[in-house]
């Protein structure tokens, strides 16, 4: 079994898997729950598997750094994006982009905070994104006082969330364009580059003249940033926006990251993985409310896949070799 | 005169912050304890001292403790987990503090609940859906948290009311854990998943939720929605009519001026006033009914309740709307009791 | 600094978590003039327990090389067994019993971590990511809603403080603390501690040196299971009843207590004790917020800052080692 | 000690579609020491490793005193008296060195560790090797803060502390200086004739021609021979191990000429390590680093990198210099291929290409230019006959020596100045060896500067115009033409000045 699985791995590459995972749930979810698989639902899923895989972008690219990246301050950041657009725009269209620049400077300056806090003071991702995201909280409740104060611009439901060419949502594309720009970020420049190489060896990096510190605040900046977009754009979906908007996608964009292929060592991943992976959670989320299960097994069925799926091509080297 | 003013120090415990409705609930503190110090009748000098974040039952706990150690006079407690709380509040009782619970009922010796009655509070909203489906249909119903008392209690409700119509097929339900973003993706996988919904009962943030789910999926008929008593539900709403007349809605109220029924109550209360026995009613005996101030309706309707009596609901929308267009969208249309409607529940003054 | 105490910090660090501990007590005791009454003393103790429990238990994952966010989940699932296996007039043997089923199940959980971490070779972070959906679902299976209730004797027993004479009272909890430091102790004497901090630090090299590598890593999710169900018979004894949502908020912080412990996240180095400061300096800060009257909507930033101050202060301290060297 | 004897017949050991032993063969016996041998990649460490549990074979047998044996796990092989001084070495940092020597061994009493008793016992392991280390070196030291050669020497204690019956030594010498492999082959003449068997694996010819007894080569993970050394010599035992290599006879060279521009100068420069260096580098010269392990060349090589703090004078090309990162120092033509290559030169899991790329990004713009990238790689590749499947290959697909090539390749497309060498011919094969030693020729008449650290005397006086011996972070002796001899080299190694 072991070899069989090694060979399928080496075969296809991981976001192939989670790619075709995701068109199998979806076409066999029509088996399980007749009216499931059809176009709508089909658009349906991609919206919200968009809405996961934008704010998984930042993830994935601080999983790629390595030295046990995780950015766990994105779901803060990501309401803090949603409520930043929600108050300064007011409901006013034009304020659309000079909104959007703020919540992306932002969400870039608390990432560089994570970064420099990581890079300079060595701690450890996992803690001082965690603290930062209380931060952030904290900031989100000292700016509100808890009064949601501002409105949604009519453009952004018009353009982000519905139908925008043809059946499709204008969000899809967005996705689509971050998808090729990240390719880009990620193979065709010097930075992807560097950041691969500072997830896999950071001495090596630093002596081939990475200049490590810097791609690691770089990293957690376009991090948080890309949070802090993903609250804009998901503000166009929920059109108001409440404290706690961000915390539910925090652990499934890290999720997707990972069912996408990228490695949580670090030196390993695509973004394309990442948005296979989104594919793949949404498909299974929304497959489990269409065949009514109780929420219970809904969780025991989910945690139960993503170990399966793991399994598949998430395993690490043996000891004994 | 100020001298013989009596002053108490009372201490707020809310274990949910990220939630408009308790930003609101904090406020009414705020204003009834400035107002009762002010009232002359009264003659009190209210401190407040509140403890308010998000936490679970051991943070909520040691909440409590805080104010039992500052040697506070009352507690008003709004319980995230109200049976985990009971012996916490129980030894603040034993210690000859004045415990009150809000929004949720407590199970312990000496402690009042002053809350709504969440299931009548579910029943009217359900039974109008029914209703106005004329008895047929497929609906989905989109519940707060599993396990919570509060959604318990509203989802027996609503199950009750459906007894009662044979012709209303359940062909969804799911939770959409009080999260207003949760309730949309739940609602736009129900709307691609299910061809036919007729109608959709859901409660509080995540109506609006819902409604944003059905206007971005547009289907060419809309499922019938119930909605909630918030500002940008009724804005909403009001908007839509402009463009489909016929669209058909309700909110029923739940009201964050519990908070300043329940803090009138423990200010009697520590004024030596007592509750008339009559008045305690609840699963514990030990809970005062607030009632549930009105309902929002596009167009009047008759409802009725369990016991068969009758109360016609007025048409109001267009009056809460000019209350309400100005407001923040997260305003959360409130009612509360008048010191007088609170005197009714204690026993004359001796 | 002088050259002695540093290398003292830098082979101890939590030697560095105490004094921030001592720190927050001398805070709070000026905020809050009653800290030390048996009273209050009692009621933060008891209540700080179960994260106590958890974050020890999370050191031993830690110091292999680990991460256990499970925990919370199986705090959730094992108290909504004892909630329900423990009714209101449960004799002893019915608590034992419940207790046995608690613990089993609690290690079965963690066995299943443990074979995800050793036999399928997952990443921790996600195994357990993975595994704690899998506890929460069984949670809530056992226990739709919270409830349940425990005879009083039972959580009188616990809740209260142990009158040891008749003007000296201990509280239930420091006792457990100090079985847990003596526990540390003891482990701390044996092998086992030599092949925990092995396996952490270099796994393949303890491999090649006859450590049975995949054995102490699974040890470790044992006893991580092992400490959140200890956690969850506390949280029980003391809400006396369950919640199936316990443990969410357990989890993260169990891992802020550890690094705050002094223990490195990365593996190879550690200490429960640390841990057990760590616990106790995220509830105290909890304390300080609450005695300083602060405004309600800055406690939250507050907080926040505090923590993220007190987890900076090792990197502070290198970056100035670096800067005065 | 009980006799053994140890037999592998036909061990095979694949990784996926690598096979790293096709078929190997061993027989040792009490009293005997082995030599195994073979080029980079040939599987030594995997049969050793075969031997000692630690990894699982494919195919074959491992027969002990006759009897077909297989070791499920490391301690099954300990309790057939097997142990081993490992090529990675098998420490752990966090631990100090008592606890890494009778790691899984403690002694206890009733289930307690007796911390006294192994102190005790540690000091009198470290005692074998009593003055040739450094003070640092204590029971309760850190290994994290112990020196190469001293890690490599708790590495060989713990081996000896649990009282082998057969004892592989893989490449154990590699981090020791002279004195510390005299003590060592004297113990090892001790452990031979107490009955212990001995295998014995090492690049270094000379070393195999003083120990051992016999020799087994391996070639491409086949056992190819066995020699008896006495009967041997070294032409016979390189061309068994590689064909058609050859084993490169050097003359001296002469000082490079004073016209040539001066291309480093460096006064004073100070570190944790270096106590005031100066020296003086010319284009088109090759001048030599030697010394014990560990005495101040590779902070001098760092710190003129700039990827170590130091203080002092930096001319280079006549302006004066400091370089606060390695990026400054690569913009000023500086390269230095570091001593480590796994964890100071390459990213395993990424492609060849990737890796020859790493300092040249930017040259390609953005986005980058993968054609031209593609087609300089390949020609760099080209120039130094990498072997290797495509560009594309990840580098830890690639032997110890092509990898090597790698880490230099990546250097030698930005056409650096200066050239800082790390001792990178480390554990790198005989013909892997003098294809770099070819290479630098080709560099040094291009004039290129190269500062050149290496831990071999044979290779400081064969190659290098000048040789500058360190000791206790000093320059102990400059040697050149007749002075530089392997007698004052070693001399001057010891701290005396010549
Ligand atoms: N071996 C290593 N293991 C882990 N982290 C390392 C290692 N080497 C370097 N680092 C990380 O890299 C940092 C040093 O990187 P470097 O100084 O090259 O970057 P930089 O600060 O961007 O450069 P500069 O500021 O000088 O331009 C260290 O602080 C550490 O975080
Ligand atoms: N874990 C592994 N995965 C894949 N290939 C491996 C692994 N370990 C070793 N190999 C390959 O097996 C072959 C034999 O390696 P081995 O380490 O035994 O060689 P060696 O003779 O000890 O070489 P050296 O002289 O460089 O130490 C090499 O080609 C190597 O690349
Ligand atoms: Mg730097
Ligand atoms: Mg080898």
């Amino acid at each position: 079994m072991n070899t069989s699985l090694n060979r399928i791995r080496s075969l296809i590459p991981p976001p192939l898997i989670a790619l075709m995972l995701a068109v199998f749930l979806f076409v066999f979810g029509g088996v399980l729950a007749p009216g499931f698989t059809n176009p709508d639902q089909a658009v349906n899923i991609a919206r919200l598997a968009a809405f996961l895989g934008i704010i998984a972008a930042g993830q994935t690219l601080v999983i790629i750094s390595g030295g046990e990246g995780i950015d766990l301050s994105s779901g803060a950041l990501v309401t803090l994006g949603a409520i930043l657009t929600y108050r300064l725009t007011g409901g006013d269209d034009a304020m659309i982009l000079p909104a959007l620049l703020l919540v992306l400077s932002v969400g870039a300056l608390i990432g560089a905070l994570n970064g420099i806090g990581i890079a300079f003071l060595g701690m450890p991702p996992l803690v001082i994104t965690l603290g930062m995201a209380g931060v952030v909280t904290g900031v989100i409740y000292f700016y509100t006082q808890g009064q949601l104060i501002g409105r949604t611009p009519p453009a952004m439901g018009r353009w982000l969330s519905q139908a925008l060419i043809g059946p499709i949502p204008g969000v899809i594309i967005v996705w689509v364009l971050l998808g090729l720009g990240m390719w880009v970020l990620l193979e065709r420049t010097a930075f992807g580059k560097q950041l691969f190489a500072i997830g896999i060896n950071r001495t090596a990096a630093r002596l081939s003249g990475v200049r490590v510190n810097l791609i690691v605040v770089l990293t957690y900046m376009l991090s948080g940033a890309l949070a802090a977009l993903g609250g804009f754009v998901l503000l166009g979906f929920t059109q108001t926006v409440f404290l706690n908007l961000g915390q539910p996608y925090l652990f499934p964009s890290i999720a997707a990251v990972v069912v996408g292929g990228t490695v949580l060592a670090g030196g390993k991943g695509s973004y394309w993985g990442t948005m296979a992976g989104a594919l793949v959670l949404q498909v299974i989320n929304s497959l489990l409310l269409a065949l009514r299960v109780e929420e219970a097994f809904q969780l025991i069925i989910l945690g139960t896949i993503l170990l399966v799926l793991l399994t598949m091509y998430g395993r690490q080297r043996s000891v004994r070799q | 005169s100020a001298q013989d003013e009596q002053s108490f120090v009372i201490g707020i415990s809310n274990s949910f912050v990220s939630s408009e409705w308790r930003t609101q609930m904090i406020q009414n503190f705020q204003d009834t304890a400035q107002e009762l110090s002010e009232n002359p009748d009264l003659g009190v000098e209210i401190e407040l001292v509140i403890e308010s974040k998000d936490t679970d039952a051991a943070g909520q706990e040691q909440q409590i403790q805080n104010l039992v150690n500052r040697g506070v006079d009352a507690i008003i407690v709004n319980p995230g987990d109200a049976e985990a709380l009971r012996l916490a509040l129980e030894d603040a009782v034993a210690a000859g503090i004045v415990v009150v619970s809000i929004d949720q009922e407590i199970d312990g010796e000496g402690i009042v609940n002053v809350v709504i009655d969440q299931t009548e509070w579910a029943r009217i909203s359900i039974r109008w859906l029914a209703e106005t489906l004329g008895g047929e249909g497929d609906i989905v119903l989109i519940e707060g948290f599993v396990g919570h008392p509060a959604n318990t209690a509203r989802m027996n409700g609503v199950e009750e009311v459906l007894a009662e119509y044979p012709g209303i097929n359940v062909v969804g339900r799911e939770t959409g854990s009080w999260d207003q973003a949760t309730g949309q993706q739940v609602m736009s996988d129900f709307l691609a998943s299910l061809p036919n919904i007729d109608g959709v009962w859901t409660q509080d943030g995540m109506a609006t939720g819902v409604l944003t789910a059905i206007q971005t999926a547009n289907p060419a008929e809309w499922p019938l929605a119930t909605g909630e008593a918030r500002a940008s539900y009724v804005q909403n709403w009001n908007a839509i009519l402009e463009e489909r007349p016929d669209f058909k809605s309700i909110g029923v109220v739940n009201p964050p001026g519990v908070a300043t029924s329940g803090l009138m109550v423990a200010v009697e209360l520590l004024l030596g006033r007592e509750i008339d026995p009559e008045q305690l009613g609840g699963p514990y005996g030990n809970t005062l009914y607030v009632p549930i101030p009105y309902v929002v309706l596009g167009e009047e309707w008759t409802y009725t309740n369990m016991d068969g009596e009758e109360t016609v609901l007025p048409s109001n929308l267009e009056e809460i709307y000019t209350e309400v267009a100005e407001l923040p969208e997260s305003y959360t249309l409130d009612g509360e009791l008048t010191l007088e409607e609170v005197e009714a529940f204690l026993l004359p003054a001796s | 600094m002088n050259n002695r105490a540093v290398q003292l910090l830098n082979r101890n660090p939590y030697l560095l978590s105490l004094l921030l501990l001592i720190i927050m007590v001398v805070i709070n005791r000026a905020l809050q003039d009653n800290l030390f009454e048996i009273g209050p003393l009692n009621g933060n103790l008891r209540v700080f327990t179960p994260a106590i429990l958890v974050a020890v238990g999370q050191t031993f994952v830690v110091i292999a090389g680990g991460v256990d966010l499970s925990v919370g989940a199986i705090l959730s699932m094992t108290n909504a067994i004892l909630a329900t296996q423990i009714p209101q007039d449960a004799t002893g043997d019915v608590f034992v019993r419940a207790l046995a089923l608690a613990i089993g199940a609690g290690l079965l959980a963690g066995a299943l971590n443990g074979f995800g971490v050793t036999v399928l070779r997952l990443q921790p972070i996600v195994t357990t990511y993975a595994t704690s959906f899998i506890f929460a679902g069984v949670a809530l299976r056992i226990l739709p809603e919270p409830g349940g209730r425990l005879p009083r004797e039972l959580t009188s027993f616990w809740r209260n403080p142990l009158a040891v004479s008749p003007d000296f009272a201990l509280p239930m909890s420091l006792i457990v603390i100090g079985l847990l430091i003596l526990f540390w102790v003891v482990l701390t004497n044996i092998r086992y501690r030599q092949n925990l901090f092995a396996t952490g630090s270099n796994a393949e090299a303890a491999y090649s040196t006859g450590i049975r590598v995949n054995w102490v890593k699974f040890s470790t999710y044992l006893f991580s299971a092992f400490f959140a169900t200890l956690a969850a018979l506390a949280l029980t004894l003391g809400t006396g009843t369950g919640n199936p949502r316990a443990g969410d908020q357990m989890t993260l912080p169990s891992v802020v207590a550890v690094v705050l412990g002094g223990t490195r996240l990365a593996g190879g180095q550690g200490n429960a004790v640390g841990s057990i400061i760590g616990a106790l300096i995220l509830g105290l800060i909890g304390n300080i917020i609450s005695f300083a009257n602060l405004d309600s909507w800055v406690r939250p930033l507050v907080d926040a800052l505090i923590i993220i101050a007190a987890l900076a202060i090792p990197g502070i301290f290198g970056v100035m080692r670096r800067l005065t060297r | 000690m009980k006799a053994i004897s140890v037999q592998v017949e036909k061990a095979v050991k694949t990784y996926g579609g690598v096979v790293a032993l096709a078929e190997g063969n061993l027989t040792v016996q009490s009293g005997e020491v082995m030599a195994l041998l073979g080029a980079n990649g040939s599987g030594k460490s995997t049969l050793s490793k075969i031997l000692t549990g630690v990894i699982a074979p494919n195919g074959g047998q491992v027969l002990i005193d006759g009897k077909a044996t297989s070791f499920g796990s490391p301690q099954e092989a300990r309790k057939a008296g097997i142990s081993a001084v490992y090529q990675e070495l098998s420490l752990i940092p966090d631990l100090t060195v008592a606890e890494n020597i009778w790691l899984s061994h403690e002694p206890i009493r009733g289930g307690f560790i007796k911390w006294q008793e192994m102190r005790a016992n540690t000091q009198q392991l470290l005692d074998l090797f009593k003055g040739l280390y450094g003070t640092n070196l204590q029971p309760d030291a850190l290994i994290s803060t112990l020196t190469p050669d001293e890690r490599q020497l708790v590495e060989i204690l713990k081996a000896l502390s649990f009282d082998p019956r057969l004892i592989i030594l893989d490449e154990a010498t590699a981090s020791l200086d002279s004195r510390q492999v005299n003590r060592l082959f004297e113990l090892v003449q001790t452990w031979k004739s107490h009955g212990m068997a001995i295998v014995f694996v090492s690049h270094r010819m000379e070393e195999i021609f003083r120990i051992a007894d016999k020799a087994t080569v391996l070639r491409n993970g086949r056992t190819v021979g066995e020699r008896v050394i006495a009967e041997s010599n070294e032409r016979e035992l390189v061309d068994l191990m590689i064909e058609g290599a050859t084993i490169l006879q050097r003359e001296r060279l002469p000082v490079v000429d004073e016209q040539k521009p001066v291309r480093l100068a460096v006064e004073n420069l100070r570190t944790n390590v270096l106590r005031g260096v100066s020296l003086q580098l010319r284009d088109g010269e090759l001048l030599g680093l030697g010394g014990l392990q560990g005495q101040g060349q590779s902070d001098l090589l760092m710190a003129l990198f700039g990827a170590i703090r130091c203080e002092g004078q930096i001319v280079l090309s006549g302006q004066a210099r400091t370089f606060h990162h390695p990026r400054a120092a690569m913009k000023a033509d500086v390269a230095l291929v570091p001593g480590d290559r796994g964890s100071e030169g390459l990213l395993l899991i990424r492609s060849i290409l990737e890796n020859l790329m790493l300092a040249s990004w930017s040259r390609y713009r953005t986005p980058i230019a993968f054609s031209k990238a593609r087609a300089d790689g390949g020609q760099i590749a080209q120039e130094l006959k990498m072997v290797m499947s495509s560009l594309d290959a990840p580098v830890n697909s690639l032997s110890g020596g092509n990898a090597q090539k790698v880490v230099i390749g990546k250097w030698l497309l930005r056409s650096p100045k200066l050239l800082l060498l790390n001792d990178p011919t480390k554990g790198i094969d005989v013909g892997a060896k003098a294809e770099f030693y070819n290479l630098l020729d080709r560099l040094r008449d291009a004039g290129t500067a190269i500062l050149f650290y290496s831990s071999d005397d044979d290779e400081l006086l064969g190659l290098c115009n000048r040789v500058l011996v360190l000791h206790d972070g000093e320059i102990s002796a400059e040697l050149r033409e007749d002075k530089l001899t392997r007698e004052n080299l070693v001399a001057a190694s010891m701290g005396a000045s010549a």
